[in-house]
């Protein structure tokens, strides 16, 4: 196979870190090639790089042979190279076809021709089998979606080298599907593809070949054919991996929070929640199925206080919710881990130490006479403290949470959420876009919180993910749950088939 | 620029009394300043009294200067570092200084205030008051005389006490001369929003049928005489300067002219005689510093002789009894 | 006394109406474009007064309105340049740069006044750009004089408003422009050029805030003094927001302005005894409860008013 | 260390590269920069009263630049400083000139503090409607502003005005003068008091870092329990109670009545103060005095060298301009890391 990209030695530089260090990089026409690295390895960076978002602080990219010089995404664009992000890209106040014609310089007209443009991307769109609902606002369609009207920008645009930055961490496993279709598809026309993702699964399935990054360093680049998971997981964080199997408890018979009826219905059909009733007991860990955009983060939002339900009543230790208020909720211990680290979780201009402290910082542990006066020296102990226990990756306890790469950012949410001892704890995507030790971390804890006593509604688009740490399934579809079955054991293919709708 | 910078560092409380002696020697230079809230090319107020005051010390011999576009609270400050810096007269064209006067006064005994519209005498602060009734007085006259439609219209700029009894005056000589005038008035808010001007002018011609009008507002009122120019047989008076006399107008028909100058005069006078303060010099028809300004062809001849017998009245007293 | 309701009167009001509101329209439209590639900018009244003097100036040196209009839009940019440089390059705080420029730019305007014309005791008159009725259309009862027999300058600014729609929601760069002002990161990995449409943006708000400066002095009034913006620009910043960043939107705020302010001092006339305060109130507070009463969430661009550089998270 | 010195070094380099610009300036137009800047300098510093008159010019700044960055901490725009500024001002010479029975300082806390309340209420209507008809702060409160400085004509030309001059009656107490030699009054302790607590408030209490998380990311404080609205409310209220307070400090301090022109311009130099103190009080309070340092300076130099007013503002413009270019310009990513690279030890592998 002909070599179609070839990096050589590239360093970047943010302030005092290199996110990349003397990266060499080989990409071959028609391959699928894989970026493999923990979080913060320089994936993302090494890839903003190829597409002109960054400039590289040294080192020479080679485009069929030609020295390159992308300084500009519109210039990558012209060589055939075309990006999804890992953080989707996507005007929210623009509809799909908006944002799939966005900078497109097609044809020389100055309007736009709508009609002959959307024939064109939806001929695309079938070819590849990208369902989207090309007139809708991106605020109101799931993100399995706005993923694959990412897929679709950059295919419309005509890219010959397609990068895909973690595109699987928001898809459940049936989109994964229809993605892999996508990309053997452009295998086929002798398209090639960089393909990241955390997920060891895919990576064996889809990869042609693999390299290896950690912190900052290429570290080898190995044929899929000729090496296994564990090899990969060793090489990627530098010792050897010990994956666990968590076991699983039956129901009790306290129940820590009880909805009775409760429906939630904000804009559309497809977005609220529909006359559910759920019960999570003392030490158990719920976990919510389903295929995103059928209401889950609605649920989630009710059972911690963030939105009020129009119907039904909510029982917290058998006694009634009077008011939906997220204090009130976090005041009788229920801890909340939402979907979105960035915008629901985590103030990110401010700093680890103050993101930690945010929920708590008014207990006597940290201040006196309700807040007046802040111990600041036990507030510094006591995050360095979390820092180690948890392990959270930053230069100091000052710095700012923006700049952490996500598994540390999740890392501080755990740590605030999991230090308060909930007894219930609501856990959304908790480990969307980790790798996979952080993803190994992160799970330990939740066991280990339930078996404190916590009570867990786990809720996540990752099928493998609920099958592995649930001790009951509940199944979401279009708002309402369409079946409960226990986590013990569980009946796979009914559970898929009542994920997509068909349950009898 | 100024020279003797040296012995201007006296304190608040005191000037140096060298100063003092300095002024008593004859080849000393004098100089007056001039503080303004609005600008000194306003067309209209500041520049009449800013070009007053050149006027003035051209013929006294006195160095000038001046600061304009102040807000309030720098009037004080502002005069203070005149005061520091040695000027001997400072000119307030305003009653709206009259406090930043009087503080920043009591603090320099030896500096002199002309405070213009004021009504405040103390030893060193002398007061300059033109006739604001008889300015309403002739302007309503000439008003009341010219219009055909029996409206007349009057433009304020901000509610000043003068800007009010010149209304009121405006209006009674008016209705004096022709007892069916009707009065319109509008204040803009601003001395300085000429297309406000233009827009109130406008709205009063047609809506009011207005056909002469006077206005008390600086460069608000070039705005209103914009208006009415155009438009047929739409007159507008003039004041403080003698607008004739400067450009040519079709819609100026004469103006009631304020000589600040002539009263500055007596200031500065003063400040050489070392005779200042506690006086007001009146401004008004007798002394000159009221005056008929240059009138346009649009005014016959006749209505030009009785008016100019009314101003003889006023002059007198005898236009209107109170 | 003529009744309210007389035709007369509302034709008179209307007319002022839409002559009150076209500079307010223009920059408001002005400032519409810089938001919308997310560029807050309230130093519109600072723009305004440079351009009303430097289109008053070549007005009165050539004799030419519209010569000095063009002026008032070269004018414009450059005075806006300091603003683009800062805030664009540099990702300088906005809010800063446009008080920055409200200070400088009325100091400049007055001093190269000062300078060229020295003081008189009026005003110095130009030539006022003479009204251009529409053939036809002007013969409209009523409607004809008040919205056909203006100045080209009218015309233009209310054709804006139709182009401006077409522009942002029809074309291709309107598209990309508003991709700037909601997410410029995106923008840019879609290869728009996010920089280049910023300048732009600074160049649209500088030529027609300078035009709706210098229609003030060339074609409303022939005058120029210090203060004859006198607040247009942060009336035309509400606007925009008035009108919730859309060009319709923009016109109906301005035109309110325009309505109640030409109302207003219709109503001092009138009843001269109530205080003038009092009803010159009534703009604001008009605003004020129509907002109230309809209410607006919508909260414009999204990344107006922050900085952008393309390798920050 | 070296950020220190860096903070440090670029005002300098900007306000230099300012007055080499206006230098030029003054040169174009036949003055003699030098001399003026001498003038510039004695203006602000040189006798115990012209710091006393910069320090009185500095109150007022500092009362309005704190209103903005306690507002701008909670994430609001409130750019109703100066109808704030003002109504505080017309509710105190209401309270104080017709309040009988009272008087002395007594009659001045009275004063301030119902001149604080009408600040608060003021700032209070854009943050209600904001938050319960989601109006944009910045549009209500610039309408407000306009309606306040109207009121305030109405009042000082009808209701409250005093003898033939179209302004109200003087304060019948004063706030006493801290020195004999100046006119400094105690409004500068009123508000370097105010300034330490807000920075106490800020900086070293829950309450505060709550406004700020709010401030920073509203979402995320909403599902992290705090309450988004009423922290909104409240540092409406707050930040109209200070310029409110300001309005009567200045009032009772320097003014001593209302007429035309009273604070005009007060809120939006407190906006630019704020920001340019990057929102940290004790940096507002620095800038504010910067801002009167160059004012009254700059009267002096204007009287002394005789230039046009309007120079004088220009050079002020080009202070604010270079300075926040230029720490604009070192904040920049590339700049940043220009100097992490001159000054830290090179290779620092990534975490
Ligand atoms: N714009 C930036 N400014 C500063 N530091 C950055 C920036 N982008 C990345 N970094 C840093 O560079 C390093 C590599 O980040 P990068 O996003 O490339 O990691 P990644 O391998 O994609 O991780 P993940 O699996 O979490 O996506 C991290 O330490 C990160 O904090
Ligand atoms: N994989 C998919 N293929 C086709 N359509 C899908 C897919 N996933 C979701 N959708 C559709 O996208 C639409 C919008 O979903 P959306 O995310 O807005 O709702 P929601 O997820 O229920 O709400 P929330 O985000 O609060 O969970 C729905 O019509 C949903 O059925
Ligand atoms: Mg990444
Ligand atoms: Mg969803």
């Amino acid at each position: 196979m002909r070599e179609l990209l070839v990096m050589k030695n590239i360093t970047k530089k943010f302030g005092d870190i290199y996110a990349n260090k003397d990266i060499n990089l080989i990409i071959r026409e028609g391959e699928v090639h894989t970026l493999l690295g923990e979080n913060g390895a320089g994936k993302s960076t090494l890839m903003n790089i190829l597409i002109g978002l960054y400039q590289p602080t040294s080192g020479s990219i080679y485009y069929r042979g030609k020295k390159v010089k992308i300084d500009s995404p519109s210039k990558a664009m012209k060589l055939g190279i075309g990006m999804v992000h890992q953080h989707f890209m996507l005007v929210e106040a623009m509809t799909v076809f908006e944002n799939i014609i966005l900078g497109v310089t097609k044809d020389s007209s100055i309007f736009i021709k709508k009609d002959r443009i959307k024939k064109d991307i939806l001929e695309l769109a079938s070819k590849y089998g990208l369902n989207v609902e090309i007139d809708k606002p991106i605020t109101e369609i799931s993100v399995g979606e706005q993923q694959r009207v990412e897929i679709l920008k950059a295919l419309y645009r005509g890219a010959e080298l397609l990068i895909l930055d973690e595109p699987t961490a928001a898809l459940t496993d049936i989109e994964v599907e229809g993605l892999f279709r996508v990309i053997k598809k452009l295998i086929s026309e002798k398209k090639s593809v960089v393909f990241i993702s955390h997920k060891m699964r895919e990576v064996l399935e889809i990869s042609d070949r693999i390299t290896i990054l950690r912190m900052g360093h290429t570290i080898k680049t190995l044929d899929k054919n000729k090496t296994n998971a564990e090899e990969l997981a060793a090489l990627m964080i530098g010792k050897k991996m010990v994956s666990s199997k968590y076991k699983k408890v039956s129901k009790t018979k306290e129940n820590i929070i009880a909805l009775e009826h409760i429906s939630f219905n904000k804009e559309s059909k497809h977005n609220g929640i529909k006359d559910i009733s759920l019960t999570v007991g003392k030490g158990e860990i719920l976990g919510i199925a389903g295929v995103d955009g059928n209401g889950q983060s609605q649920l989630a939002q009710v059972v911690t206080g963030v939105i009020t339900p129009h119907e039904g009543n909510i029982y917290l230790y058998g006694k009634k919710v009077a008011q939906f208020d997220p204090n009130d909720f976090i005041n009788s211990n229920i801890s909340h881990i939402p979907e979105d680290r960035n915008k629901m979780g985590l103030i990110g201009d401010m700093s680890v130490k103050e993101n930690l402290i945010l929920k708590s910082i008014e207990k006597s542990k940290f201040s006196l006479k309700k807040g007046l006066f802040l111990k600041k020296k036990i507030i510094n102990q006591y995050s360095n403290e979390m820092k180690k226990k948890y392990d959270i990756r930053c230069s100091s306890i000052d710095q700012e949470v923006r700049n952490l790469s996500g598994g540390n950012q999740q890392k501080i949410v755990l740590a605030r959420e999991l230090e308060m001892e909930p007894e219930l704890l609501v856990a959304v995507h908790p480990t969307r876009g980790l790798d996979i030790g952080a993803t190994k971390y992160v799970h330990d804890k939740i066991i280990s919180a339930r078996d404190k006593g916590c009570g867990v509604i786990l809720i996540s688009a990752d099928f493998d993910e609920i099958l592995k740490l649930s001790d009951r399934i509940a199944v979401m579809f279009e708002g309402q749950i369409v079946g409960i079955y226990s986590g013990d054991n569980p009946p796979i293919d009914e559970i898929s088939l009542a994920m997509a709708g068909k349950a009898e | 620029a100024s020279s003797n910078s040296t012995s201007t560092t006296g304190s608040t409380s005191q000037v140096e009394s060298d100063d003092v002696s300095e002024s008593e020697t004859e080849d000393k230079t004098y100089k007056v300043a001039m503080i303004l809230d609005s600008s000194i090319s306003d067309g209209g107020w500041g520049a009449a009294c800013y070009n007053a005051m050149i006027t003035a010390a051209e013929k006294c011999g006195f160095e000038t200067q001046y600061t304009d576009n102040l807000t309030t609270a720098d009037f004080a400050p502002t005069m203070r570092s005149y005061a520091d810096m040695g000027f001997d007269l400072i000119f307030a064209p305003g009653n709206q200084y009259t406090d930043a006067v009087k503080e920043v006064a009591a603090d320099y005994p030896n500096v002199y205030f002309a405070l213009l519209n004021g009504t405040v005498e103390t030893d060193n602060i002398v007061s300059l008051l033109p006739d604001a009734q008889q300015i309403g007085y002739m302007a309503g006259a000439l008003a009341g005389l010219m219009s055909k439609t029996n409206s007349i219209g009057f433009i304020g700029g901000m509610e000043l006490d003068t800007t009010k009894i010149k209304l009121e005056s405006y209006e009674k000589a008016a209705k004096a001369v022709n007892s069916n005038i009707q009065v319109y008035s509008a204040y803009a808010g601003s001395f300085s929003d000429s297309a406000k001007g233009k827009e109130i002018a406008d709205s009063m011609v047609t809506m009011n049928d207005v056909d002469v009008m006077f206005g008390d507002a600086s460069a608000v009122d070039s705005g209103a005489r914009e208006a009415l120019s155009n438009y047929e047989n739409r007159y507008d008076i003039g004041q403080p300067s003698d607008l004739l006399a400067i450009q040519e107008s079709d819609v100026v028909i004469g103006s009631v002219v304020t000589d600040n100058a002539a009263m500055l005069e007596i200031c500065m006078e003063d400040v050489k005689k070392g005779t200042y303060g506690n006086k007001t010099i009146y401004g008004d028809l007798s002394n000159g510093a009221i005056s008929v300004g240059t009138f346009s062809d649009d005014v016959p001849e006749d209505i030009k002789e009785k008016y100019l017998e009314i101003v003889e009245q006023i002059k007198e007293g005898t236009f209107i009894e109170e | 006394m003529e009744t309210v309701f007389d035709i007369i009167f509302i034709q008179e009001l209307l007319l002022s109406t839409v002559r009150m509101a076209t500079p307010i329209l223009i920059v408001a439209l002005a400032e519409l474009y810089s938001e919308r590639a997310g560029l807050v900018n309230i130093g519109l009244d600072g723009i305004m007064t440079f351009g009303a003097l430097s289109g008053f100036l070549i007005c009165y040196i050539t004799g030419n309105p519209y010569l000095g209009i063009l002026a008032g839009a070269i004018s414009g940019i450059l005075i806006n340049m300091i603003y683009a440089f800062c805030t664009i390059h540099l990702g300088a705080e906005q809010i800063v740069y446009g008080m920055a420029i409200n200070i400088f730019a009325p100091a400049l305007a007055s001093f190269i006044y000062k300078i060229y014309f020295g003081i008189s005791s009026t005003l110095v008159q130009a030539t006022l750009m003479k009204t251009v009725p529409i053939p036809i259309l002007n013969k409209i009862p009523v409607l004809g004089v008040v919205f056909f027999n203006h100045t080209p300058i009218v015309y233009i600014a209310y054709l804006l408003v139709p182009l401006t729609y077409v522009f942002f929601s029809k074309t291709k760069l309107g598209l990309n422009y508003k991709a700037i002002g909601e997410f410029p990161k995106a923008a840019e990995s879609m290869g728009i050029n996010v920089m280049l449409n910023k300048y732009i943006a600074c160049i649209i708000c500088g030529i027609l805030a300078g035009i709706g400066g210098a229609y003030l002095t060339t074609a409303y009034i022939s005058t120029y003094s210090d203060g004859v913006v006198a607040g247009r620009g942060f009336i035309a910043l509400s606007a925009v927001i008035f009108g919730r960043w859309m060009p319709g939107g923009v016109l109906l705020a301005a035109l309110l302005f325009g309505f109640t302010d030409a109302l207003q001092l219709r109503l001092q006339v009138m009843s001269s005894g109530t205080p003038y305060q009092l009803l010159a109130m009534i703009p604001y507070l008009s605003t004020l409860f129509v907002l109230a009463f309809f209410g607006i969430k919508k909260a414009g661009p999204k990344a107006n008013g922050k900085p952008y550089f393309r390798e920050e998270r | 260390m070296k950020n220190m010195l860096i903070k440090i070094f670029v005002p300098v380099i900007s306000v230099l590269c300012s007055f080499i610009i206006g230098a030029i300036l003054i040169t174009i137009i036949g003055g003699n920069p030098m001399e003026a800047y001498t003038y510039l300098f004695k203006g602000a510093f040189c006798t115990p009263a012209n710091i006393g008159e910069t320090v009185i010019k500095a109150v007022p700044l500092i009362f309005t630049g704190l209103a903005a960055t306690f507002a701008y901490k909670c994430g609001v725009f409130n750019l109703g400083g100066e109808g704030q500024f003002v109504m505080g001002a017309v509710v105190s010479i209401w309270i104080s000139t017709t309040l009988k029975g009272i008087t002395g300082i007594p009659l001045i806390i009275i004063s301030l503090t119902l001149g604080t309340i009408a600040g608060g209420i003021w700032g209070a209507i854009p943050g209600i409607l904001k938050i319960t008809r989601g109006l944009n702060e910045i549009i209500v409160s610039i309408m407000l502003n306009y309606v306040a400085i109207l009121f305030m004509g109405y009042l000082y030309t009808g209701p409250l005005r005093e003898g033939n001059v179209p302004q109200t009656a003087s304060v019948p107490v004063k706030l006493g003068r801290i020195f004999s030699q100046s006119r400094v009054h105690y409004g500068i302790v009123i508000a370097l008091i105010l300034t330490l607590i807000i920075y106490y408030f800020l900086f070293y209490t829950s309450k505060g870092f709550k406004l700020r998380a709010v401030g920073l990311n509203q979402i995320a404080s909403q599902f992290n329990g705090l309450p988004v609205k009423k922290f909104m409310l409240f540092s409406f209220i707050i930040s109209g109670a200070i310029a409110g307070l300001g309005g009567s400090v200045e009032l009772h301090g320097t003014q001593f009545r209302l007429m035309s022109g009273f604070g005009q311009g007060y809120g939006f130099d407190g906006v630019a103060i704020a920001l340019i103190g990057q929102l940290n009080p004790i940096g507002t309070v620095l800038v504010a005095y910067l801002f009167a340092i160059l004012r009254t300076g700059a009267t002096t130099m204007q009287v002394g060298s005789g230039m046009p007013t309007s120079v004088i503002d220009i050079i002020q413009a080009l202070v604010i301009v270079f300075a926040v270019a230029g720490s604009a310009f070192i904040n920049l990513p590339k700049i940043r890391q220009f100097f992490s690279n001159v000054f830290s030890k090179p290779r620092k592998e990534p975490l």
